[in-house]
Parts: C-alpha cells; structure tokens; sequence
C-alpha cells in the first residue's frame, strides 16, 4: 500500500494537517497574473517560493512560468525586502522587458511586514518604472486562506487597475476564477456566441497552453490587456464566476467604479452553464443562439443515454470551493452520490452549500472544509465509493483503494489533456460524462464475470 | 528516425558568446555575472578561478531554489522512516512532496511516510501568537497516529522571524515521547544563498541527532557508507546491486533509499565513499575526525566511472579476493554497456550538449555523454562552491561571506570511545604513495576542454542566449528550464529528477542513459516546428490537382 | 477468457472467416445517406437488413436512425422487387415526407438483378416521386467489397446528382469519407479557417449527434442539402479524403463535370493534416490563419511532451483503409510502432501503402487486407504489443490479452465520446494522443512496483 | 428524485386515436393497419379478432427483423458449444455476433463458441459459380481448428437463390467427420413476414438433428425442459437457480445458455414448461406426440406469475414434498420482493406504459408492471400469430397464407421405442378435473383492460404519434425505437435486449426491474429538456444583477 500508515479509525486533529487538500496563497497570485498579457509575475519573499510555484505550475501545464523573485537573504528578512524589490524592478524591466509586474507577498515578507504598494511608490518617485509600464501588487501571505484565495486577491489587483472614464463602453466583465485556460477560451467562445462584448480577466488562454514551433516566447500572444483591465471600470456590468476566486474584484468594481455585478457558480455541468448563460442573455439582452441549445441538447442526451451507468453510483470529491460546488451539483442532477467532499480551503459558507445541494440525496453526506486528504481518504474507508474526482494526489488513494479515478482540479502532474479540452460549458459537461463514464465502464469491463461481459454498453 | 537539422554556428568565439550574454544586463549585474562565467582554459598547475556560491541576482530569473528545500526536499526527504513534519504555513510542505522522485523501498509492510505530507499548516494567530504550542500538538498528533521512531521538524520562513523555539519543543517532546527521537532543523527559506546551505543545515543535525545513535555491528567484511547519493530514479538501488554483487557492505547511504537505523550505525562503516561532493563532504570530514573513517571521493554516473570507483574501494580494502570480484563483476556487466553504447554511438557521435545542475552531475555527466561520443560545450552548477569548481585546494582561502557565516560549522573532535582509525598512518601513506587519493576532488573545470565555458548560477535570460547562439543538441538542466529550451526545438533532459527515467548510475543506468539520450536527441518530433505553409509560403500558380 | 478456442498456431484458412474486420455495403449506403439533409435511406432487400444496420448504426450514435426496406417477402424474391419498391416510394412521400429517398440494393435484389434506376424511371414515370422530391440510388451487392465500399457507392450517387450549369460556383467539394459526425463539423471549421468555400458531402454534423429536447425530428437540420449537392459540377475542384471512401465521387466529377480532383489521405495526425490544409489552401489561393498554425503547434508540443511514453511502443491496429492509413502513419511519426495491421476491406494497394509507411521501423511488419480479427489476435498472441486499437469488438481481446485499448474506428458499440469530439485535424490528434497516453500511463500507474509509483509523469 | 412534468391528456378517447394513427396513411395501408389496431373490449366468452402474422407494408418502417434473425440470432444464438457457420455474404454474420445479450456459462475452460462469428463471407465469385465447395471447406476448416461436437450452417438470402444445397454439403461433411453432427438451416431472410418463421425453421431442425441424440437418463426426480427462454440479461441463470431450489430438474432449456447435449437429451424430461408461446409451442407439441410428454404454459416474468408458475409444475407432479418445497421457497423469496416493490410503488404507481415485443414479453411484463401499480394503456406484438393475442382457440382456423405455407411444418407421430406417455389419461383427467390446464395460452387480449389499444407490428410513426397523443410514463420496445422515443422525452426501456440490465425473471429479477423502471420513469433528466431562456424567452426590462 503507498498510503499504508492510514488508519480507517477516524481521530480528531486539530494541528496536523496531512496530505493538505490546498496550497499557499502565492502561487494563485502567480497564475492569476499569467493571465495579465505580457506580465512578469514576481514573487516578494525567499527565492524558493517562487521556484516552487514555477515547478509545479510548469508540471501543470508543461509549459515554461516565467517568473521572478526579490530573492531574500537573512539580511533582508531582517532589515525589509525594499532594496531586494527595488533592484528586481530594475533588472526585470532592463532584462525581459515585460508590460507589466504583477507581484504578490509571502509569508516571510508579510511577516516583516513590506508594504509592495508603498515600495511601488518609491519605485516610481525614483523612475525605476518605464514609462508605459505597470507595476501591481497583491497582498498573499501564505498563512491565510489557500491558494484559492491568492488567485483572488491577485484578480482584486487586476480590478484595481480599472480607470472609469465616465463612459460606459458596452462591455460585460467576465471574471472566470481559477479554471484552464481551455476553460477560459470556451468562455469566450460561449460568450460571443450570446452576442456579448465582454472583457475576460484574469485569460491563460494562448499563454499556457502554447505551440511547440521552435520559437520561445517569453509573454505569448494570449492574456488580457493591460487596456482592457483600464477599461474595466466603463463596464456595464461583471459575471464573477465563484464566490471564492472571483467575487471580491467584482465586488470592488462595484463599490469603487458603479459597476453592477452578479455572482455565479462557476459553470462546470448543465444548471451552472445554464444559469451563466441565461445571465448573459440577460445582462446583455441579446438572444441565445440555437447552437448553444444544441450544444445543451447534446449534454442532455448523453445524461439520458448513460443514465444507467451513472446513477447511484457514489462519490467522492476533494478540491477547490468553486469547482466542487458546481461539479456536486452536477453529479446531483446526473443521478450521482457525491458522499464525501473535502476542501482544503477554509470557509463554512462551503459546507453550507453543498449541504444544501445534497440535501435530497438518500445519504449521508460528509463535507468539511479546512480538510485534508488524509481525512478523505479515512472517509472512504468508512464508506467506500464507486468513483473519486480529484487533482493527481489522489492516484494514491485509488491506487490502495482500487477506485475508478477520474483526475480533475489542481494540480494535474500526470495526465495531459486538461490544458486543452474544457470541462467548462456543455461540451465541458459531454468531456466530464465522457471521463465519468470511461473510468466507471472501463471498471466494469475489468470486474464483470465472463458470461456477464458485455459487448454493447 | 530523423533528426531535426539544425543550423550550427560554423564557428563561435567564446569571448563573443560571455559578451552576447552579459550585453544587455545593467552594469552592476554585468559585473557581478562576468566573473561567473569562465572561458576555460588550460593553466599550469592552476585552475582558473571562478565566482560561486553568491547570492542570487534579484529579479533576474533563477534556476535556484531555497535552503528549505536543500534541507527538506533534498536531504532528508529520501528517508522513509522519519516523520518529516514542517512547521508553517502550508506551502513549503505541499511543494515538496513527492516532487523529487527519489525511490524508496520500504518492502510489502516497512514503515514508509515518504508518500505523506505533514504540516502545522500555521495561520495568521499563529504568526501573531507564536507557533510553538502547535507544533507541539502536531508532534503528539503524529507520534499518537503512527509512533514513528523518530519524527523531524523543519522551519520554514516565518518560524525564525517570529521566534518559535523549535529546538526547544522537540527537545520537550523527545523527553515526552521517550521513544521517539524528535529534532528540529533551522533551515528558513531565506538563508544561505541556495540550497547548498540547507543541505549543511540537514547533514549537521543528521550528524549531531542520529548518527552514533546505534553501535551494534552489523555483519560484512567491506563496510562503506555512500554519501551523497539520493537514489532519483532508483540510482542507489542500480549502486547497492553492484556493491552487493561484489561483496561490499552499505551500511548507510546519505540519504537515498535510507532508513533512521542506517545513519546511527553510519559509524560503524570502515570508509566513506562520496559521491556529491558539494552536498556532503564535510560530513565526510567529520566522520573521520570524530570516527577514524577516512573518505574517498567516487562516482557510479558512468560506466567508466563505476569501474574505476569499484576498484578503488578494492583497492582501498587491499584485499585480493576482493579485488579479483570487482574484476569479475566489471567484466560481466561491461559487454552489455558497451553493445548498447556501440549501437547508439552511430546516432549520438559529435553531438553536443549543455549542462547546467546541481553540484556534481553536471560534472559526473560528462563522462557518460563521454561514452556517447558526445562532447559537453557548456557546463555550470547551480549552487556549487568554488571548490566544486576548482578542486578542494581552493578550500583553505574560500572567504566566508554575511550569507554563509550563519551557516553553522560543527566543530568535532575524536570520540573518546569510538573514535578507531580504520588505516595507519603508514597503511595511508603507502597507498598515498602508490598514487591512492584521500579526500580528493579536483572539480569541473581540469576535466572541460579549453574555450568551454563554464558558468555558475546559469539564468533563463543565459540559458536561451546560450541555446540561440550556440545550438547544442541536447540541453540539461531542471524542470523550470525545460519547457522554454524545448520551445526552442532543442531537447531538453532534466538532470535533477531524471524526467521520468532512471536509473542512470552504474551499469545498467548507462544503459538506460544511453537509450533515453538517443531517444531525445533522434526524436523525429524536433523535425515538425514549421508547417508545410510555412516552409514554402507561395502558392503555386496553379492549382495542383492530381 | 473470452476467445479461449483461438490458437496462438497460425493455419491458414481460405474458406472460413472468422471475427470479422468489415461488415457489407449496405450499412455504409445506408450512413452516408444520412448525410443527406432530409434523406430517408432506403434498403431494397429483405426487412432484417435494414432492422440490422438501423440497430448497428443506433447503438453506435445511440441516436435514432430512420431508414425504410422493401421488405421483400419469398415471393418479390422470385418475380423481382419492384413492385414492393414502388409500393414504397408511395407510402415514404406520403407518411414520412422527406427531401429525398437514397435507394442502395442488397445481395438480395443483386441477386435477382433488381435495377433500381429503371425502377426509379418507371416511378417518375407513373409519377410516385412527387414534384421536387429526388431519388436516388446505389448498387451495394454485399458481397462485393465492404461496408467501406457501400459507403463510397452511394457517395458516387450523390455525386452524379450534380447538374454542371457552365458557371463555376467558386465552391471546393470536400469528400470527407467515412468518418464521424464531429469531425465533418471540425473540417468545415478548419476549412471555413482557411477561408475555402465549400461543399462538405456526405455531412453527418448535426444528424447522428443531436440533442435531446422533447422533440424529435425524423429529419434534423443537418447534412448536405439536395442544391448543394446538384452544384457539386460547378465547383472549382474536390479533395477526397481517402482513396476507400471518397475517391470515386471524386473521380467522376472529374470525369464527367470537369471539376478537377486531389484525391488525400483522411487527416488523422499531424502529417496528414498537414497536408488537407496545404491542399486547401493551394487550391484555394487563401491564407493558412495563425489559429491553425496555433493548434498545430499544440500538437506538436504534445508530442515532444509525452514523446518517453510513446517511443519504441508496439501497436495493434484494425479497422478501415483510409483511417488505418492515416493512423499508421500518425503513430510512425511519433516514433510508436504499428507492428501488426488488419482490414477485413479486400485491396492490395493497402498493403502496400502501409508498407511503404512502416519501412523504416526497426521491426517486421504483419500487414493484411481482407484479413480478419482472428488473425489479428493471433498475431498478437505471437507478438505481444503494447496498444490495441481498433473498434469495440477489440475489447474481447483487450480484455483476454490484458492490452491497453483505444476504441477508434466502427462500430464503437460500448463507450461515448467518439459523436461529440473530432479526431481528425489538429485537435483531433490532441485528442488521440490524450487517449493513447491516457491508457498507456494508466497501465503503468497499475503495474508500477510501489517503489516507482510516480506522481509526475 | 424529480419526475419529468408530463402533460398527460385530460380523457383520450381510443377511437380517435386510432383515426388519428391511421390519417395520414394512403387508403391502402390504412385499411390494413385497421384490422392490426384494436380498441379492446370484453365480449361475452369470445375474444376480439385481430389480424397479425401479415406481411409487413413496403415503405413503412416497422421494428421488424428477418427470418434468419429469428433462427441463427434468437433460437440459436444461445447455444454455447455448437459453431455457427454462415453461409452468405459477411454482414448477417457480423450482425448477429453478441449482440443479443444472452448470456452463457462455459465455466472456466468449457466450450464457448458464442464470442466468435463465423461466415463463409461469399463473394461474387461463389454467387455466379455456387458457393458449395466453400461452404464445404468453411466446414473443414472450422472443424480442424476447433473439433466441436456439432457445426451448424445458416443460409442467407442469395444461398437459396443461387440453389446452394446446403443440407446435402452438410450430410455429406457429417459423414466424413464422423464425429460432429453437422445440419443447415434454409432460413433465408425473405421467407415468412418475420423472425417467427426463424424461430419455426430453428426449432424445427434442432427437434430433427438433436432432440432424441443422447438417451441417458439425468439424475433428478422432477425433471422438466424450460421451453422458449433465452436468458437474455441472466433470466435463464435466476430461473435454474428458483427450480435448484425446489428440487426441480432443468434438463433442457430451448435455448438460453443450452448445450447440444441438452437439446439431446430433452426427450428424457417429464414436463414441458412453455414461456415464450410464440416462438417454440410447436415444438411442445411436437415432444408431446412423439414422446408423450404434456406441456404447460409458465411465466416466469414477475414474482407472483413466477409463484403460479412454480405451483402449477408441483401440482403437475402432484407430489407432497415438491408441493411443500415450493411454497417454502415462494415464501423464503416473497418479502424482499415485496419490500422493495413497497418502496418502489410510492414513486411509480399510476404511471402509464406501452409495451410493443416480441410475442410473449408485451404480455409477460404485464404483471410486472401491474406489481408497481403502473398500468399498460397500448400493447402489441412484433411478429405474434393471431394465437398470442386472442388464446389457443383460434389455432384451428388460422388460415395460412402464401408467406406460412413454405414454412415446413414437421408431421412427427409416437417414437416406436421412446414413446411413454407421461400421465395416464386418467390422470391427465384428474387434473383437467381439478381446473388443472395443459397446452393453454389465453393470450393477451384477454388480460388487457378495455379501451386499451392492442397494435399488432407497430410502425415507427405510429409509435411517434401514440407517444404524443398518450404520453405514457414508459414506452418499450427495442433498440430502433429507442432513442426517437427518448427523444420526445419519455423514456424508452429495451424488452428485448434488456438495454443494459437483468436478470429481470424470478424473484430477483422482479426486484431488478422494479429498481429500474423506478430509476428511468423518475431520473432527473427527463426535466432538462428546455433550457431558461426557453422556458422564459422575455427578458427582464432591466439588468438582474445581485
């Protein structure tokens, strides 16, 4: 067994966290801002966060992350991080020349207490910023919230950016959360074809998920202009996509610029999609096109014609908030169990919802967030599952326990695909059913006895 | 299998190549990186000196990581029988597990917690209030889950900023426990320079906590420890076979593959053999001095290499039948090595190849690319020293700068009970005299050829200039670097986690290396960057219809 | 095991054929009529051969296939099957109503020299063919060929539906051959991307892959419509993909409407895609937009990320000409290894081709036409490889041989996926590649010993 | 779970309805779908005449199949250990290769020849020059590969007119083999209007070639043969294991998971349970005059037809023991049956179905549904004979018609040796006293309420118009009609194939099914068929934002 030191006998503790179901802060402030056209992120701390986020984000995509660090010695963590910022400013802007910094703190500078928005001030008093450049900044210290929440307070520093104009400028704000950025591309693509002009942020489409031609760029074509995020603040209005990756920029765009917003689930399965897209029509007042209807219909139809696979079939879950929100709710309107869902993102508006969403099912539902996938893993021990969704951590789980495993969130190591292929949207739902169903009937042509095999399914 | 073509410079001056890359740094970065990047060059009796071990550039972006994860992630990680739990926020525990692909044999139900991730997962109360209390619990919640017979804790950033003891708890909670063996390392994030500092940090307390823990003696008539060896992608299993096959005992392998009980009987071995210079050899040092165990410097990347190190540890032991094993043993596994090295010569001969990692492999590899027929044209460590460089004869005038006076220095003295000399003064002298070296290594440099270059601390800005200019065929580094070489059509072999193959070391990792190299660099995909549109843009008058 | 009496000594055999490769020509008229808009397929034979190939084609798309028969009793079988024809021309147009009915004969009606065309002649003349409705017609004996044959039969019939008016129509005539309803939709995107104006025919987009709504339309809005299908002879030429399925429509517009013609390999893969667009392009005088250029490089960046886990891999293929074709060549040029190939479809040419395709290997290659899956598996048992791929009666040996298994090809009786998401062009080798990956790593996620269990791959 | 909201009409009155499905069609057809409709009514002790067993209309698309389906996929399929060789053209081959879903249990290494699919595959060669030396070499190579017991040969449409002679080839490979019983079918797809004549020409072949084969007498004291069940989905498993369990001896079942040895040895059973009326009374008949042994129609479909059924064989047998082995096992079987039928009612009572199969299931799975509390508003068979609809009674004036009348039928008069009554006339007497019914099938009619529509060879647009005129909760039928009635958003249950579920007969299966018509009739999606926007197309004035 990889995990053979689990025991089924479930104890409580309350400050050993194992097999965390959540990371730090910064590296959601990392990949959020790689969704900023021709943007360097930089990360404000020890020189190892930020090789750490790299690391991982380049096993996500397979795909070079640029990005920089103040690089902190003992020195600075004692006398402040400035002169470490200052100097990194300058380099990046002489070396890689890029159109905007988007940095984010860490643990060690929030602890010391560096203030990013006051050092950006210097930096332009002393001309260090070109002009035409951008310099922004987040607050992420690792010790709060996950990196669900560093996501979201670097797309906040993207709203910040807005310059209302005191003309509106016809679009609508769509703020996607933390989804891939072939999930950001279907947005879009849905998005035009209900005929609304919009302004998409933070976008990682065309960034990372790029060719392989021979040439390196270091700030591809893709990303949401530096213009477009001016611009935001003229909008006639913002879908925010989850309340926990994307509701606070709305949120400031409202407050601070007078633009209206709504938030979403974020659109993964038929409601969710349904929901968006009828916010669309509606904020825009245009019209649905029947492509969009066929697309459902299509959806629809694979739920009925594989019904039987799928229904009671029970679940597990572990990710972020947002994703696992709208993924249980799909499961719950496919006829599925999802029985044990954890997040490692702290929030009991969380537990609430899915409570909510599960409250027909004929079953006990375990939720819990601020968990980790120890726990999960206990949970299915005690009451074991037919399927488990989750990021790749979770291959240990299904290979001990022998679970259908289906691999979806954050971080997918060992599995390519996710960079491409939506899961957002109804062809995103037809994708998820396509993968649900693979792994269930893969199972059963594996386990069936021979005079029950079964040629058509 | 076609191979891509690519365009070489018919000719590049090296003096072009170091100008190309400083050109469009600012001054003060220019000055600082020029006196990392060396021209090689052939000297009397001296090495050219190099700078290394300084800090890192802000802002200039670096393969380096931090003394945490040379500490966690690279020493201590490999041991599978400790409970390594780290004290902070959640991040620096997640990011190094499971990461690193060092292999690890625990049997069908041995202790194993390599596969598990422990945190305090410290909030914001814990950074205002202090962490020590929780630590505290963590430490009972783990001994009360699993029982372990030792359990390790690691500070990350925050936890030296705001002062929690940790050295104190695990004391405390050793004393508690009674038997669980419980130690703190210091290795904060922000100290040293690279990961070079957390490995001393590790290896330190390793020495300090553990080894000398167990006497007992265990059976073999040729006791080594390897040092420096961490087992990615089953290296050290591919190395205990071979010992094994020639009736050496490994007593303890820093750390790849290691279990607690290796490093207390660590002691107990009769030489040190070491393989990653730069991440171990003080503790080579202090193991004699306390122990009497004298060390010699080894390398199993290579089949050449694996030969020559299995004879001197014959040689050292001076034992003819042992001897005569070794023999047996090379010229059993060589006809393989070199069959399969035949066969991919014919696809791999003349090309060359950069190698920029760690602080021995992009040394050892160039003997395996040797036995390629590929030649190495640009080399450099990541966190080396200068001495990794140089050759240790630079060690006694390495000035100690603000960064690595923090850096704790052990100083040991021989133990009153332990300490044996497992050779005379005159047993070393004469095999001094027949040409055996002690506690040597020469570094890089002697063993690249003139007008090389060799660059220390290698930035994506150089890496790219360098793969633009000088268009090698193959390019090897760590998983950061890889991707944006590659968008270059450039393949790109990851030396630190292998990518997904391994073993290389010895015998049969030759093998393997050979294959997988041939594999890279013959791959028919270097071959497809440009689509048929591009190559030939105009469009032929006429419609081309069959 | 599910095939226990298959012997791994190969005997040759001459009469008797055993699991077979190909199915007959009337199930391929019968899907390539489909992509007609408002077609009814007609089988003029006996009612169970049209009751087997609307059931195959149903648990294939699991979408509802309305075709009508002749239904020939024993006695139309002796005095000829015209009157029961034209008893069904009448009944069609007046209860179902369609555009058009496509006739295709089966052994049957050849058997006893049933001439559709004079009996389409007879009906004109006693006025049973409405005004402005069409028939038309194919000879499909089932045993000449295969199902492949079938379905460039009666793509040869719409193609004599052209009526050349003199002046060009500024039109490419796109063939597709016998592939899915999602990648007819991918070609006339990609198509439409390189800005050629075109006739896609047959066209099952949108017929074979629709919604499910609460209502049901016997003739959907997809397929080629009867006006695009007559100004076939006014197009400036046609690309037929695959020498199988599409060739001789091509060749007879050629023939006999001057339209000139370039007869491609299926773009399956990188090379083969790569050449249907350099077609488009050159004979369309347009530019290749850097969208495709784009996704091209994503596939190729694919590749060279997964390039370990594909090398030196031996494979097993069954299934159609032009796809094997295509496939063969795909998987050459990711370094894999196609080391045995069967189609039950009879042409020597096929061997050859794949010969030509496969020289290079280090390895011999087992190729046959009018081969059978009987065979296949024995050359499996006598050469074990690493990837089966072929339809869903591969999965008998899938299962007995424990291979990692792609289904691609027809029928696919037992998964979904195959209506909704294109294989053909350059996403469509994403997604291969996705799935060959995908049962390959789940494999060695499975056997790895613990000790090598890997995260990241 | 949410149930789909149907618009249910408020009162349908039959007589429209069947104007409205007769409308549209030419005078022609609609006078002859007029006698297949029929608005059901109870009449003093007679039944309402309907036409079936006709030929199907040209043009009109039916859910019928052909005469080779009807013997080479329905009667023989099942069979595990005879090889099935077709001789024709490669597609009645192909589409009939496991597609049916009847299952077999070959045990580990036991003869299984179901999962392959043998065919002559004839080419236009042996269509101009006659396709006997293939067939007789297909035989051959068949046999030299796989030494079955037993070969079968099925003719395809262009064997008959091309005047193969398919039973002289097959005799004379017969004898040549010595050691394999080798018979042909001449069940070409044009003959008769169905698969019904299949069935016929299957069961008559296999009464000829095999029933009487082997005379060893199987242990057992009740012994019966199961006539007319297929195991499809497992059926035949869940029976065999309810008549273990009594005691009662299964020696043959015709045909789901049969052997040839059990067809051999069917003259040695003492009972003829007919399920399927349709598809084998004959052959009951047949058994009866020839070995003397009585039949009796059973059901095995719902638990309590299952119950009847049991009791109806321990009566026949008259014996105390049985009697009381049987009624401890209905009672043993019944609560969980009716637990989960309670459980299941509270979500499916009222809902309504329509039922067009076969000629047995349409009316077998009645009593099923009646379990549930759902009522059967339309019925009919796919290829019946006007027997299966209005009772036994009618058998002596059917008249055949051009397409029966080439359907052999088989004169067979009492074994001069094996013949042996099984009851004495008195006995039989005693019974038929006692309300005790042989050879007895009232049909369906008669169990079907009035005002109900009886449809004999349902059309696909016939189907679609009864969907939107009734909207039934559950329509079934087959895999052709499935997804046009799902398309209309009522779900669709397969009953022949099962989709994908079973075993559905006995105990167990009565549970199966209620667990499945529970999922189908109340899955959420059948609630999904119309997105927001078109269930509210108008647009709020202004903007909804939060």
């Amino acid at each position: 067994m990889l995990l053979r030191h689990t025991p089924e006998k479930i104890t409580e503790r309350s400050a050993l966290t194992i097999n965390p179901a959540k990371t730090c802060q910064p590296i959601g402030a990392m990949y959020a801002a790689l969704g900023i056209h021709g943007c360097l992120p930089h990360s404000h701390g020890s020189q190892g966060c930020c090789a750490y986020h790299r690391s991982t984000l380049t096993r996500h995509y397979k795909e070079p992350i640029s990005a920089a660090t103040s690089s902190f010695t003992e020195g600075a963590s004692v006398f402040g991080g400035q002169a470490n910022m200052m100097q990194a400013i300058n380099n990046i802007f002489t070396v890689y020349n890029p159109d905007i910094i988007a940095a984010h703190t860490t643990c060690l500078s929030e602890t010391i207490g560096d203030d990013l928005k006051q050092i950006k001030k210097k930096a332009e008093k002393e001309g260090k910023i070109p002009e035409g450049k951008e310099f922004i900044s987040a607050s992420t210290p690792s010790y709060v919230g996950s990196h669900v929440t560093g996501f979201s307070n670097m797309v906040k520093s993207m709203a910040e950016m807005a310059e209302p104009t005191g003309h509106k400028n016809g679009m609508v704000n769509i703020i996607p959360g933390w989804v891939e950025p072939s999930d950001m591309e279907e947005l879009k693509r849905i998005t035009n074809l209900v005929g609304v002009k919009h302004i998409l942020f933070p976008d990682t489409s065309g960034v990372l998920n790029g060719p392989l031609s021979g040439e390196y760029k270091m700030f591809p074509e893709g990303g949401t202009t530096i213009k477009e995020l001016k611009s935001t603040g003229d909008s006639i209005g913002t879908l925010a996509l989850g309340e926990w990756c994307s509701a606070d920029a709305a949120r400031y765009l409202d407050t601070k610029c007078k633009v209206p917003c709504s938030i979403l689930d974020m659109p993964f399965g038929l409601m969710a999609t349904d929901r968006f897209i009828d916010a669309l029509r509606t904020v825009a007042g245009t019209v649905v096109p029947e492509e969009l209807a066929f697309e459902r219909g299509q959806l629809v139809d694979m739920i009925s014609d594989m019904h039987q696979y799928l229904y009671n079939k029970k679940v597990a879950l572990v990710g972020d908030p947002d994703q696992l929100i709208a993924m249980t709710e799909f499961l719950v309107s496919i006829d599925m169990l999802p029985i044990h869902i954890v997040t490692g993102t702290p929030g009991k508006k969380f537990e609430k919802r899915i409570k909510e969403i599960t409250k027909d099912l004929p079953y006990e539902v375990n939720v819990k967030a601020k968990g980790d996938m120890f726990l999960l893993h206990q949970w299915i021990k005690n009451e074991p599952v037919d399927l488990l969704i989750g990021n790749t951590y979770c291959k240990y789980i299904a290979r001990d326990e022998d679970l259908p495993y289906v691999r979806w969130g954050f971080p997918i190591l060992d599995r390519q695909g996710h960079q491409y292929f939506p899961t957002v949207g109804y062809k995103g739902g037809l994708r998820l059913l396509e993968k649900i169903l693979g792994v269930l009937l893969d199972r059963k042509d594996r386990d069936d006895p021979e005079e029950q095999f079964e040629l058509v399914l | 299998m076609a191979t891509a073509t690519k365009k070489k410079l018919v000719q590049w001056d090296p003096t072009d190549v170091k100008e190309e890359l400083l050109k469009k740094y600012p001054p003060k970065v220019a000055r600082k990186r020029a006196k990392q990047i060396l021209i090689n060059e052939a000297l009397e009796n001296e090495t050219p000196e190099i700078q290394a071990n300084v800090r890192t550039i802000p802002g200039i972006i670096t393969m380096r990581g931090c003394t945490y994860a040379g500490c966690k992630g690279v020493i201590m990680g490999p041991t599978r029988d400790i409970v390594n739990l780290v004290h902070g926020p959640i991040g620096c525990s997640f990011y190094a597990w499971l990461t690193r692909r060092n292999q690890t044999n625990a049997g069908p139900d041995g202790e194993n917690y390599m596969t598990y991730c422990f945190s305090t997962d410290m909030q914001d109360s814990d950074i205002i209030f202090g962490g020590e209390k929780k630590l505290e619990k963590a430490i009972q919640e783990a001994y009360d889950l699993f029982h372990p017979k030792s359990i390790a804790v690691f500070a990350t950033c925050p936890v030296g900023l705001i002062g929690d003891d940790i050295h104190t708890v695990t004391r405390n909670m050793k004393e508690k426990l009674g038997d669980c063996n419980v130690y703190a390392f210091s290795c904060e994030g922000y100290k040293g320079v690279s990961q070079s500092a957390g490995h001393h940090i590790a290896n330190n307390q390793v020495f300090r906590h553990i080894v000398g823990e167990n006497d007992e003696v265990k059976p073999g008539k040729f006791k080594i420890n390897l040092l420096g060896e961490y087992n990615i992608g089953g290296d050290g299993f591919e190395i205990d076979r071979i010992l094994k096959k020639c009736g050496i005992t490994n007593i303890a392998t820093f750390s790849g593959n290691s279990t607690y009980d290796q490093f207390a009987s660590a002691h107990t071995a009769d030489l040190n053999a070491v393989m990653c210079h730069r991440s171990i050899n003080y503790v080579a040092d202090m193991l004699e001095t306390k122990y009497g165990i004298p060390w010699i410097k080894v390398n199993f990347i290579g089949a050449n290499s694996t030969a020559k190190s299995l004879r001197k540890i014959a040689e050292y032991f001076g034992d003819k039948k042992l001897i005569a094993t070794v023999e047996k043993v090379i010229a059993e596994e060589m006809p393989e090595v070199e069959e399969v090295s035949k066969d991919v010569r014919a696809r791999t001969t003349g090309k060359t190849v950069m190698m920029f990692v760690g602080a021995s492999r992009a040394h050892h590899y160039q003997g395996l690319f040797n036995e390629m027929g590929m030649q190495t044209i640009s080399a450099g460590y990541e966190f080396a020293h200068r001495d990794d460089y140089e050759g240790r004869q630079v060690i006694p005038n390495l000035k100690v700068d603000a960064d690595s006076r923090n850096i704790e220095e052990i100083e040991v003295e021989a133990d009153e009970t332990r300490y044996k000399p497992r050779k005379s003064a005159k047993q070393i002298a004469a095999l001094e005299e027949a040409g055996f070296k002690f506690k040597d290594y020469e570094g890089i440099i002697p063993d690249m050829d003139n007008d090389t270059l060799v660059i220390d601390d290698l930035n994506q800005y150089e890496a790219e200039k360098l793969v633009e200019l000088m268009k090698p065929d193959l390019f090897c580094a760590g998983i950061k670097e890889k991707f944006s070489i590659q968008k270059l059509g450039v393949p790109m072999k990851q030396l630190h986690s292998y990518d997904s193959g391994g073993p290389y070391a010895g015998f049969k990792g030759a093998i393997n290396f050979y294959k997988e190299i041939d594999r890279l660099v013959n791959s028919r995909v270097w071959s497809y960057m440009k689509a048929p549109w591009q190559k030939n843009p105009q469009l032929s008058a006429s419609y081309n219809w069959e």
